[in-house]
């Protein structure tokens, strides 16, 4: 597969979650569209790391796997902060009732 | 056309619908449910890609662990139906019009990079298969991995700090 | 690398310490051994001493910069705890959590100063991140503290995104993702490596609050309870400064040509926005976090000239710096009244406080002879020796004099206005610890050589 | 061996002396003492230039150096004393007519209080001092010195009763005009050592052959212009007449002796230069003339005793300049030390009467005095004669060398001047007649009251009579005795005489004839017209004339008022609403800029990351397609 | 040694005067260590510049090519003299006013003293630039605690007026520094400096900006009046006497002889200014109420005499610059004395409000109007010899082709100062009493004794100048023989 196709591909899914991010109000759907902008990423590294394994399979059958790994700890990363940001929505919700991000206007100027 | 590009289209055609829809649905579960769609579409690029550990890992964590979280919360909070009351119009298409302009420049600015002869090798080679994986992971990337550990633990504390009432 | 992992090793320490020590107390004597410690054995470090030998496969490396720089960050951190270790229990319940999550950030500050792969740093800075969203928002009651955890959560994690985008964007055309093996070769760097580099420089900006990527800075550090303000306004942001030049240097250091015009017009608005704001506004709180931007600004200038000047020059500033905002806060976090107001009359009720504040405003408004004006200078001689851009040197004094007008404002209420007595809760030993700080603000600014000769021997 | 003259140092020593004494001590001296101290003082000094002149005149001129005042790289400015045949003179006239009024005012301002009386007596030290310094100094810095002190003197002699503001006034107006001469003064002397790099008179006049032409006459005349400051030249002549607010000895010694001379004495001085420049020799006669006229005039209507005088000071220091104009210094000189007598003796006079009356100094209250003070009237009378020119008074020689010179120079010259000549004659006898002829017009109280003066103020007023009559046998014409013109030949060192004169001795003769009748004709017509006065409402010209041809006004309608209405407006509008406007107008930005970059802090996530979105995509516009 | 301990005395005095709680002791223990200050100036001035003890050098900052470098030459034995000469005078003729907080005010005043010593003292670039500082801040405070009631901001005006140009030059050190081949901040290094006439162009004004603002020069002047007016008079003289002349001293050692070219391409403007300025002053004052607005008028007209005439670049007129620096500064300090006497006795600084007060205190009538006729410059006194010769300098200037002007309208500011001088001796002095002045008493022993010694230095320097002239030589030469650009060009 010619590597622009990854690239595209992945740069629209990023682009969606960005536009996500920008366009919904609540927090939690905010969330997922980031998560959206990683798997994104992860697409990418993926095909990229494919890209690499045939330029240098012949001297080094392990050449690429790097990019594998990376998309493996971002999986871990974005695990942890789920379930950090999880909790912040929901003490949020305990005290307002609310995940709208609107409501978040205490904090200004 | 050999099969394999057919796959290819179509997953990528289903993984931008379904990314659509889950910025565009009412309903925070149907998103949920459009962004588990999403995350098939995209392990089956990685399996096309012959990178079957992450494929799995892909559907355990995101869409079997995290996504589930989500729904959960969701349901906690009972925000299944369409609760969500509009952002103003102009707000929504400026961050339209700007994440499309992004993608636009980014396209252009990367159409023709020196690397768009080359190819990701799909459905062959072994990188991608557990072992090998496994074997650089802990021999090389023993350190990030425990370092990934603290995170977990900073995250664990986290949620005790957040969660404990 | 010792650091680093005594630095876990002490967080989990604290983790178990919070059921097994019963007093408050207790857990902070614990505290401070930690950082006792870890200062012992970065020095150790220094000196030629690694304790654990661990092959990190080249994707860590402690030379003398990054070991100066945690020992600067932890000599900050202890001071941290002793001014302001006892107000943390005013926050909330956890009180053994909070300095175990200090302690881990700790660690990620000791990784994104060593790093070598990209890897790392996003490790780093995730470590980094992930416990402040959780101190920003450990006032579980208060709404504020509550909006702000939320801001700085979703849009961390967002610019987490960008720069994941840049790091893959940049495997992409290396094909590694260490720093070393980045941009090299070609006269004319692939447009994959440029679009890589301007998303991490984006999302660098964003964790140091560069403006147009600061917005969260305001909101976040007014509304997180003030003892953390604290460390993440001085401690963490220096990381992220020495991760930024790090990064620019090691991976980018070719291509500057390519980014410093964009660098130097960050810097630009960075100045701008923080100082201008930071004028109108009624809170010192809220004031220092705008000042905290403006400052941000001149360190920029380092990462803009990058330079050996610039280098020795933000390690000196980030311990200027931290070692005055940290003063200050220890001071804001005993007061009821953030107002400007509140601070009326505080010369004539509490003099000493009144004059190492004093001293500590001074050195953040860059008057000679605190460390202040010494790391300011720094900057600008680093980015006149760049021979460019001029401009943008003389647009950061007139800040910097601009910046004196809020400064000052905090002096005059203290000095020249009358106000009714507060009682602080402070003691003896808060008192000899300020004035041991304000004594190294000035000490560094009369013999800068002092720290900066660790540098080379 | 010394040169003996080099002593000279103790001439003005004496008055300093006297002044630090009465200044300091005034408030333990008692006044005869303070008197005694002040009038020695000047004695001292006038033996000592007594022998000083017995020296000159054996032809023995030094020049005295005692130390480098001013000495960097070049420019040397020594302390230095000039003592030859023209300083000679003057020191006598000041030292002379100085002592002499010390001791008439001594019985003068015997009601003053002691302690003033020890602060009037060291002012007038302080004068002579000064007065010496200018006329001694070897060089123009040291006269410049001199020349400001006598400034500052006349100024605190003048607003002697400093409890009157209207005196006070006068004194700072004849301060500031003064300074505005001065200005020129400095000029002259910045002008000589731009160009020479030095200021002694052996050294300037030495050099003045390689100045350019335009530089002499610049020169001159910026040093013109201090004249007219100092003696009361049109433009610069309004402050006397205020000056009068003064007590009557000072006026006589300051404002007719001595310091109004010192004009005459510096262009005098500087002979070589102005002969070397024909434009400046003009510009100062026509002044000149044109000041003695107008002063004249004004002197018609004045009714006050001492502004009459004053105006006839006015008028004859005119005719100084207009000698000096037509190159006849030493007429100019003469006519100095005869005009010292007179016109010291006419104040010291009206002193006299003011004295009598009780203060009271306007004319049209007086009248038939001649009875009750003899001496003052006789001595009065023989000064008006002498200033009105009768032969053989000491004016009628210096006037009439003047004249003389004016019509060498030019007949139009000659025809105003003589024209003035009469009118003085006709105002000073006007002076004269309505003052002591006449009936009693003032207070019957004033009446009773009046009364011959002490001895120790009608003593001067004699020895000055008697000198104002034998005064002028010192300048007497060829025509009427051969080498009679003792005072050309004495002055020949310093004022070389130029070619031979050209006028016939018949004309001259002639001139002399003619100016005599005339001045006898106005005498009669005025002891016709005032014999017995009754004071009346003047009209038309008259009036103009009693208001000094409006001048002052005119003054202030020009200069003072606009730089006035300058300030004003600097100060309410331009300083603060145009130059601090516009600096606090700087922080008035940034603090509005501070409030509207404010509300970019909008509080809303969205707004956020929309701003973070949208300077990313121009990131990467600047990046990708606008650079290179 | 010597340059050490004039910065170090007043240094340690002024720490240690925080912990003296007493305000009697505080005072006389500021009172004498001022005049330890000036014994030990004095033997600056005598002392003779072969032996090293006029210079010190010890390693400073190495890493940043500065160095701790003090030298005592001719321009500095003057001004430090100033300097040490200053405080003991305000103190003893202030010595009856109390101030709340006494130990922080003098204290104060001591540490400003040792900042402009060391301003005066510093031959590094970076040092100077330190003690630039140094000295506005405690100034910043004592004008803010201690004066009028408009004084926060009017002090606070002033104090970023200043930062402003303080700051701008500090760049201009910098990029000096950064063209030195072996980057040092050393003076000799920049005076060896050869720069591009167009770098000389913008560097100048970098520096030129902060001296102006610190003399004042029209029309940066604007922060003066308020502060003088609104700042107590002990710091008022402080400012008066001494901070305005770090503006010049600034000229004289930092610009002219480092960016000659500049200087001179320059010099018409800034002497228009200047000029300009004079006038301007000058009819402000006149139409002033206030004394000390007065006085701080006619203090913007001389330094403005003094800026034009160290632009005219002559010998003569830099001498008289010199000796004007001291002149002005003993003068403004004695006018200042007698204000403040007159503000505490009768409760006001208004001329409409005085009056007549000749009858009433003699003495003091006497010493303001001697101090006065040296402030319009009459001869036999100090003002007369350095104004003088800053005419004639300007007037013979050969940089200039409207040096007739430039001193034509420079007089008739002197004509003008003539004017308000005396109105104000007339509107203080004569007249009748007004209600306040009804039941005025003369001054004490301890004022007349400071305006004495005032008077005795006017009139001295006035009478003798030759002494100060001796100080000054050498340096003036030096300065004349950097900045002479006319040489330079017809040697090229």
């Amino acid at each position: 597969m010619p590597i622009n196709y990854y690239i595209f591909l992945s740069i629209a899914l990023f682009v969606i979650g960005i536009v996500g991010v920008l366009t919904r109000r609540n927090a939690i759907i905010i969330f997922m569209c980031i998560e959206l902008m990683l798997n994104a990423v992860n697409l990418l590294l993926v095909a990229f790391s494919k890209m690499h394994h045939v330029a240098a399979a012949a001297t080094n059958p392990l050449a690429g796997s790097d990019g594998q790994i990376m998309v493996f700890f971002i999986m871990v990363v974005a695990a942890a902060e789920v379930s950090v940001g999880l909790a912040i929505i929901v003490m949020m919700y305990r005290n307002i009732h609310s995940v709208d991000v609107n409501f978040l206007n205490r904090l200004k100027h | 056309m050999s099969i394999t590009h057919l796959l290819f289209w179509f997953l990528s055609v289903l993984a931008l619908f379904s990314a659509l829809m889950v910025t565009t649905s009412k309903n925070p579960v149907y998103s949920v449910l459009w962004l588990i769609v999403t995350f098939f579409a995209i392990s089956g690029h990685y399996i096309l890609l012959n990178a079957q550990f992450l494929a799995i890992v892909n559907i355990i964590v995101y869409a079997g662990a995290i996504m589930v979280l989500f729904l959960f919360v969701i349901m906690l909070m009972n925000l299944n139906r369409d609760t969500e009351p509009q952002k103003n119009k102009w707000l929504k298409l400026a961050g339209a019009v700007a994440g499309g302009c992004l993608l636009l420049v980014l396209v252009a600015a990367l159409k023709n990079t020196e690397i768009k002869t080359q190819v990701a090798q799909v459905n062959e080679g072994s990188i991608g298969l557990i072992q090998s994986l496994g074997k650089v992971l802990f021999s090389d990337y023993v350190v990030p991995f425990e370092i990934s550990s603290i995170l977990f633990l900073s995250a664990m504390v986290g949620a005790v700090v957040i969660g404990k009432k | 690398m010792n650091a680093l992992l005594l630095s876990a090793f002490w967080g989990v320490i604290m983790m178990f310490s919070s059921f097994l020590a019963k007093r408050n107390a207790a857990v902070r004597y614990l505290a401070v051994t930690g950082i006792l410690l870890l200062l012992l054995v970065n020095i150790l470090e220094m000196r030629g001493v690694v304790l654990f030998h661990i092959n990190s496969h080249g994707m860590i490396f402690f030379d003398r910069f990054a070991l100066l720089f945690d020992s600067i960050a932890f000599v900050s951190t202890l001071i941290y705890l002793l001014l302001s270790g006892r107000d943390m229990e005013n926050v909330g319940s956890n009180y053994a959590e909070y300095f175990t999550l200090i302690f881990f950030i700790l660690c990620g500050v000791a990784l994104v100063a060593s790093f070598k792969s990209l890897l790392m740093l996003f490790l780093g800075i995730e470590i980094i991140s992930i416990p402040l969203y959780i101190l920003t928002g450990s006032d579980k009651k208060n709404l504020k503290s509550n909006e702000a955890s939320l801001k700085y959560l979703l849009m961390g994690a967002f610019s987490t995104g960008l720069m994941l985008m840049g790091i893959a964007l940049i495997y992409g055309a290396a094909g590694t993702f260490f720093t070393g093996g980045i941009g090299a070769g070609e006269a004319k760097p692939s447009a994959l490596i440029v679009a890589g580099m301007l998303l991490l420089m984006f999302s660098m900006s964003f964790k140091a609050s560069a403006a147009p990527f600061h917005f969260w800075t305001p909101d976040v550090y007014d509304g997180a309870p003030t003892v953390f303000t604290s460390f993440m306004a001085t401690i963490v942001k220096a990381a992220v400064f020495i991760a930024f030049i790090r990064l620019f240097d090691e991976a980018f250091g070719k291509l500057q040509p390519e980014w410093q015009l964009l660098v130097a017009i960050i810097a630009a608005a960075t100045l701008l926005i923080g100082n201008i704001t930071a004028v109108f506004q009624q809170s010192v709180k809220r004031m220092l976090a705008y000042s905290s931007i403006s400052q941000a600004g001149f360190m920029l200038l380092a990462v803009y000239a990058m330079n050996s000047d610039a280098k020795e020059g933000l390690l000196l500033y980030t311990a200027a710096y931290s070692l005055a905002t940290i003063g200050l806060f220890a001071v804001l976090a005993k007061m009821k009244d953030y107002s400007f107001g509140g601070f009326n009359g505080f010369a004539t009720h509490h003099p000493l406080l009144a004059a190492t504040s004093t001293i500590f405003l001074l050195s953040l408004a860059g008057i000679p002879l605190t460390a202040g004006f010494l790391s300011k200078f720094y900057m600008l001689k680093a980015a006149v020796l760049t021979g460019q851009n001029l401009w943008l040197v003389i647009f950061a004094v007139l800040m910097a004099a601009v910046s004196v007008f809020y400064y000052f404002r905090v002096i005059q209420a203290m000095y020249f206005r009358q106000g009714e007595r507060q009682e602080l809760a402070v003691t003896p030993a808060f008192k000899w610890t300020m004035l041991v700080l304000a004594g190294l603000v000035i000490l560094l600014g009369v013999f800068p050589g002092l720290l900066l000769n660790w540098i080379y021997f | 061996m010394q040169n003996a003259l080099h002593i000279a140092w103790l001439v003005p020593f004496f008055p300093l002396l006297g002044f630090l004494i009465n200044g300091l001590g005034r408030k333990f001296l008692s006044k005869s003492l303070v008197g005694i101290l002040g009038s020695g003082a000047v004695l001292a000094s006038f033996v000592v230039s007594v022998w000083i002149f017995l020296q000159v005149k054996n032809g023995n001129s030094y020049v005295a150096n005692y130390f480098d005042f001013i000495s960097i790289g070049s420019l040397q400015i020594p302390f230095a004393f000039q003592l030859d045949q023209l300083s000679s003179i003057f020191l006598l006239i000041i030292t002379g007519v100085g002592f002499l009024i010390h001791v008439y005012s001594v019985s003068y301002m015997h009601e003053e209080s002691s302690e003033h009386f020890g602060r009037y007596f060291s002012y007038l030290n302080l004068f002579v001092f000064s007065m010496l310094l200018l006329v001694m100094g070897a060089n123009y810095v040291i006269m410049f010195i001199g020349w400001e002190g006598v400034g500052l003197c006349s100024y605190l002699l003048i607003g002697y009763w400093f409890k009157n503001t209207e005196y006070n006034k006068a004194a700072t107006k004849a301060f500031v005009m003064n300074r505005i001469g001065d200005l020129g003064f400095l000029l002259a002397v910045f002008w000589l050592l731009a160009k020479l790099g030095t200021v002694s008179y052996g050294e300037v006049f030495a050099g003045a052959g390689n100045l350019s032409s335009t530089d002499i006459t610049a020169i001159t005349l910026l040093l013109f212009v201090g004249a007219t400051g100092k003696s009361a030249q049109i433009p610069l002549y309004t402050w006397l007449p205020d000056a009068m607010a003064g007590p009557t000895p000072v006026s006589a010694l300051i404002h007719a002796a001595t310091m109004v001379t010192a004009g005459i004495y510096m262009i005098a001085r500087s002979n070589v230069l102005y002969s070397m420049s024909h434009v400046t020799q003009n510009v100062v006669a026509i002044i000149g003339v044109a000041t003695a006229f107008f002063a004249a005039t004004i002197a018609l209507k004045q009714n006050d005793i001492k502004k009459v005088l004053a105006y006839s000071t006015v008028s004859q220091l005119g005719y100084m300049f207009l000698a000096l104009g037509s190159g006849a210094y030493v007429a100019a000189v003469f006519h100095v030390m005869t005009h010292a007598f007179f016109k010291a003796l006419l104040f010291l006079g009206s002193g006299s009467v003011i004295h009598a009356m009780g203060g009271e100094q306007d004319i049209r209250k007086m009248g038939g005095l001649s009875g009750k003070l003899k001496i003052t009237y006789i001595t009065f009378l023989i000064g008006c004669i002498a200033i009105a020119g009768l032969p053989p008074f000491s004016g009628f020689f210096s006037k009439d060398a003047i004249l003389l010179s004016a019509f060498e120079k030019n007949p139009v010259l000659y025809g105003i001047g003589l024209f003035t000549a009469m009118l003085t004659a006709f105002y000073m006898f006007r002076l004269l007649f309505i003052t002591f002829t006449g009936q009693f017009r003032g207070t019957d109280e004033q009446q009773h009251h009046l009364h011959e003066s002490p001895a120790a103020m009608t003593l001067p007023l004699i020895v000055l009579a008697i000198l104002s009559v034998i005064g002028g046998l010192v300048g007497i014409p060829e025509v009427l005795m051969k080498g009679g013109d003792r005072l050309t030949a004495f002055l020949k060192p310093v004022i070389p005489v130029t070619g031979e004169q050209t006028v016939s001795h018949s004309t001259e003769l002639l001139l002399m004839g003619l100016s005599t009748v005339l001045v006898i004709i106005s005498i009669i017509y005025a002891w016709v017209k005032f014999r017995n006065y009754q004071p009346k409402e003047a009209t038309g010209l008259g009036k103009v004339l009693e208001n000094k041809w409006y001048v002052d006004e005119l003054y202030d309608a020009v200069i003072v008022n606009p730089l006035n209405k300058l300030g004003a407006f600097f100060n309410q509008v331009f300083e603060g609403s145009v130059i601090d406007w516009l600096v606090n107008g700087v922080g008035r930005v940034v603090q509005y800029s501070s409030r509207q970059l404010r509300l970019l802090q909008s509080g809303q996530v969205g707004s956020y990351v929309l701003l973070m979105v949208v300077s990313m995509l121009l990131f990467f516009v600047l990046q990708f397609f606008l650079r290179k | 040694m010597i340059p050490v301990l004039l910065i170090v005395v007043p240094l340690v005095a002024g720490l240690l005067s925080f912990f003296i709680r007493n305000e009697k002791s505080v005072r006389s223990w500021a009172l004498f260590t001022s005049i330890v200050t000036l014994a030990v100036a004095v033997t600056g001035l005598v002392a003779d510049s072969k032996s090293g003890s006029l210079a010190f050098h010890a390693q400073w900052l190495g890493s940043l090519g500065s160095s701790f470098s003090v030298k005592l030459d001719g321009l500095g034995q003057l001004l430090c003299f100033l300097t040490a000469l200053t405080f003991p005078v305000i103190f003893l003729a202030t010595w009856n006013n109390t101030y709340q907080q006494a130990n922080r005010f003098f204290a104060l005043m001591l540490l400003a003293q040792a900042g402009l010593m060391g301003v005066f003292l510093a031959m590094d670039a970076l040092l100077f630039y330190f003690f630039w500082e140094l000295a506005l801040i405690p100034v910043y405070f004592l004008c803010s605690q201690w004066g009028g009631e408009k004084r926060i901001q009017v002090t606070f005006k002033f104090f970023i007026y200043t930062f402003v140009g303080s700051l701008l030059m500090l760049i201009g050190i910098i990029y000096l520094f950064v063209q030195t081949p072996d980057h040092s901040f050393d003076i000799n290094a920049f005076y060896n400096l050869h720069l591009s006439n167009q770098q000389q162009m913008w560097v100048f004004w970098l520096f030129f900006i902060a001296f102006a603002i610190k003399m004042p020069v029209f029309p940066l002047h604007t922060w003066q009046p308020d502060t003088y007016e609104q700042s107590p008079t002990a710091v008022t003289m402080v400012l008066s006497a001494v901070m305005v002349k770090m503006g010049v001293y600034g000229v004289l050692r930092w610009l002219l002889p480092v960016l000659p070219i500049a200087s001179f391409s320059w010099g018409d403007v800034v002497m228009t200014l200047s000029v300009a300025g004079m006038i301007y002053a000058s009819l402000l004052a006149i139409q002033q109420d206030d004394l000390k607005r007065l006085v701080a008028y006619s203090s913007i007209a001389h330094i403005g005499l003094m800026c034009a005439a160290i632009f005219a670049e002559t010998k003569t007129g830099m001498q008289g610059v010199m000796i004007q620096l001291f002149n002005h500064g003993i003068n403004i300090i004695g006018l200042w004395i007698v204000i403040d006497i007159i503000e505490r006795r009768y409760g006001t600084r208004k001329l409409s409000e005085l009056g007549g007060l000749a009858q009433k205190a003699p003495a003091l009538a006497i010493l303001l109007v001697i101090i006065a006729l040296a402030n319009i410059a009459l001869p036999l006194t100090n003002g007369f010899i350095g104004e003088f010769l800053m005419f004639s300098g300007i007037f013979s200037s050969g940089i200039t082709k409207y040096n007739i002007v430039f001193a034509v309208v420079g007089l008739i500011s002197i004509i003008l100062a003539a004017v308000y001088t005396l109105n104000m001796i007339r509107k203080v002095f004569y007249g009748n009493t007004s209600a306040l002045t009804a039941n005025a008493t003369d001054i004490r022993w301890n004022e007349k004794l400071v305006l004495s010694v005032i008077v005795v230095l006017i009139l001295m320097i006035g009478v003798y100048p030759a002494p100060v002239f001796k100080i000054t030589n050498d340096i003036v030469d030096t300065i004349i023989s950097k900045s002479d650009v006319l040489h330079l060009m017809t040697r090229h």
